[in-house]
């Protein structure tokens, strides 16, 4: 099992049944994909849909159907739409339950930075400043380290921040990561991943918990429809 | 009483160099095709475009910004446009971003009559630089003026003569919003339908929002890339 | 003609093609029946709709279809229904071409009293503070003074007050009125009725235009049907 | 997912005394007529209700004031209801008038995450009483907070079980923004569909505001008198 799949299978484990969800680009938009048996949720995309179904079949698309990384999708039973303001209005006014963003660099305090890089492009905060603070409970989902294995979680965020104090929980390939007042508890780690392992890659001081866990994903067998 | 007109040409030369534009459509979805070729054809110079992100290389305000047309864009997302990218780091054009959500929200308030709102979204961050900050329960918000536009491009599915739309799906975005927030709002559609011919239930925009509508023609509606279902 | 019919018949002159219009209760009501020909306007129901239609034929009645003096209306071609947020949206955003509402007080710089007399029962603003606020031109339809003779254009208002210097124009059995920067102009006056004779029953001085007017109006021939 | 619940009083034990319930309807029209029958023989005390308008005697929310069950009306129009007026010029109920605007954006504030907004509506009168008061293009404006309910009382046309619902015509009213504003959100329908049945672009309130939905029985949806036309 490759990481990103490894991630949003663990994160998968975070839904509960009736949940309404936003999902990031990048591994947040695999997680559909991975729910435990019995669990149904339900997609937004802020460009104006609830119910965001599997990718269409080839030559199926429709282009007045898109979700908000602007890829073609479809529709389910209970489906429905609206416009970017009635959408924002739900997603500010705290009715989505949870959403999973990915991120450049997560600080001890749980404030995230995931959508500019100065020096190179701004491409622009998108919907992620909105749901940062609109949404009930934020889960960063994201390898634990930079591609040159520089920690990601950082004492305070450098990068331009997306929002300020908002991330509840990161899971990364390496551990799953409490946001609390007091500081961020390692509440698990991946088979085989020490705590020290886990420590030597984050910047912060982690508090283990005292019923630490190793991440539990289980491939299933079933095929299902490919989701966003 | 009576909306139409015959097509784009009849009403964009009413668009002067400097106007404020807003666009609606996300990505290439629910683009006002017709109104932005025509404002390409009629030439209008340093244009501020509200767009929630400025679509691809060659379609849409994509197009528009290629043909210099554009002195300023308001947007969410820039991402997907190289040509944009470049004449931002070289100066030639200034952008502004917004949180995808105060966007929609200040142009919603231009259309209700309030001129600005608190928000938390964006506090702290390079969002909220020079806003004024105020704690609600116990929260910082920051205050948000209101969006307004001199003029409205509006892509709609359905339309009649009194102006009352009907959108298809995502298409909707932020045309909704925009219908309601410019002086002078110009909607393309799919197809024009007798008066009555739409469920009063179910209209989208009132009419009451919009002052020009025609039948688009030659609409591309693209869709970009992305991952397919095996059969 | 009764005074009110000859009050609406007047203020409907002053209805243009293609107008978006809300309507109080009372004599603003009987408007649209006296609609200059080729005068097309759209009623506003403040509850929710555009599109207002004729009173029903007795028995047609639905009862989820009402105006906002809560009788019961029909639709027409055209007619859409919306929410009371969106319908204010539009109120108070400057949509609505023309608002027509009745008066206890009017004064001199056009602030309206028309909600409350205190002492007796505070019946409520219900919509007309958006609507004095947010139409972008607002007619005071009503009797030159009240019942005991005493008058209701004032020099500043005494009861509660609906909105501060909103009013454009006043149209009353008497006389028509505009609201202007250096004060009220007397633009028309009734037939048989002097400048002076409308003086007496204003408290405040009327400027009268060079080009003062009689009001004309016609009564019509057709029959058309019974609207808000 | 089904947020079917068999009826009213499936979920009516919820409310406790003091509560604020938010109870959509304009008159008689649009009112959730099992869920205040419910709360009647419930009997929860000192509530604080929000409607436009506290309805005609013995019908409604006139029904619940008759029932001495209600500390606090929040409404922009009390005429018409003779007991209310009566109690209220005894003192035995608190009135709050809000311009019917202003309520509806308060309520549409607290559902969209503002907390506070600036409208011109209602400066200089009573309305305007004790706000904070800020110029906004040589305007005065006031400032105004949301309005949040602990329940609202939805009546809707047709539903499904993940609690979308379609309204029909004047009866949409003030049941949809209400739907937005409260943190548990019961909707009663005069018909439940299948999922899937309701059109994806047609639905007025999506599913996510709501928490639970029921089928109504014995509507009585009376009308008030008004002019008829001749035949």
């Amino acid at each position: 099992m490759d990481k990103r799949e490894f991630i949003a299978r663990r994160v998968a484990q975070e839904m509960r049944d009736g949940y309404y969800v936003n999902l990031g680009i990048g591994i947040p938009t695999l997680v559909p994909n991975y729910l435990p048996p019995g669990i149904e949720v339900i997609l937004q995309s802020e460009n104006g849909m609830l119910g965001v179904g599997p990718y269409p079949y080839e030559g199926e698309e429709d282009p007045d159907l898109i979700n908000a990384g602007k890829e073609p999708v479809t529709e389910i039973a209970g489906s429905c739409y609206f416009s970017s303001a009635e959408s924002f209005a739900m997603i500010r006014g705290g009715h989505i339950d949870a959403s999973v963003l990915g991120a450049l660099e997560v600080d001890e305090k749980g404030t995230l930075a995931n959508w500019a890089v100065p020096g190179k492009m701004l491409k622009g905060m998108g919907g992620a400043m909105d749901l940062v603070a609109g949404t009930k409970r934020l889960i960063i989902a994201m390898e634990h380290t930079a591609k040159d294995g520089a920690p990601k979680i950082v004492k305070k965020c450098t990068l331009p921040v997306t929002g300020i104090e908002v991330a509840d929980l990161i899971v990364t390939d390496l551990a799953v990561i409490e946001v609390t007042r007091r500081g961020l508890v390692l509440r698990e780690v991946a088979p085989g991943v020490t705590p020290q392992a886990v420590q030597k890659v984050t910047e912060p001081t982690l508090e283990i918990a005292p019923d630490l866990k190793t991440i539990s994903v289980v491939p299933e067998t079933v095929e299902r429809p490919l989701f966003r | 009483m009576d909306k139409r007109v015959r097509n784009a040409e009849a009403v964009i030369g009413r668009i002067q160099d400097g106007a404020t534009i807003l666009a609606g459509g996300f990505g290439v979805c629910g683009v006002p095709e017709n109104l932005i070729n025509a404002l390409i054809r009629q030439g209008a110079k340093n244009l501020t475009i509200v767009s929630n992100n400025p679509g691809i290389d060659g379609f849409g305000i994509g197009a528009l910004i290629e043909n210099r047309q554009v002195r300023k864009m308001i947007a969410s997302y820039l991402g997907n446009n190289r040509f944009f990218e470049k004449l931002a780091l070289a100066g030639e054009i200034e952008m502004e971003l917004n949180p995808q959500g105060t966007l929609a929200e200040r142009m919603r308030a231009a259309g209700a009559g309030i001129p600005a709102f608190f928000t938390p979204t964006g506090y702290g961050t390079m969002a909220g630089e020079g806003r004024e900050v105020r704690e609600f329960g116990g929260r910082p918000h920051i205050l948000v003026p209101a969006l307004r536009g001199d003029f409205a491009f509006v892509k709609a599915w359905k339309g009649d003569r009194w102006g009352n739309l009907v959108y298809r799906k995502t298409a909707r975005n932020f045309n909704a919003v925009m219908a309601t927030a410019a002086d002078y709002v110009i909607a393309e559609v799919e197809q024009i339908v007798e008066l009555g011919g739409l469920d009063p239930d179910s209209v989208h925009t009132p009419g009451i929002f919009v002052d020009a509508i025609f039948e688009g023609t030659g609409y591309l509606k693209p869709t970009e890339p992305g991952p397919k279902r095996k059969r």
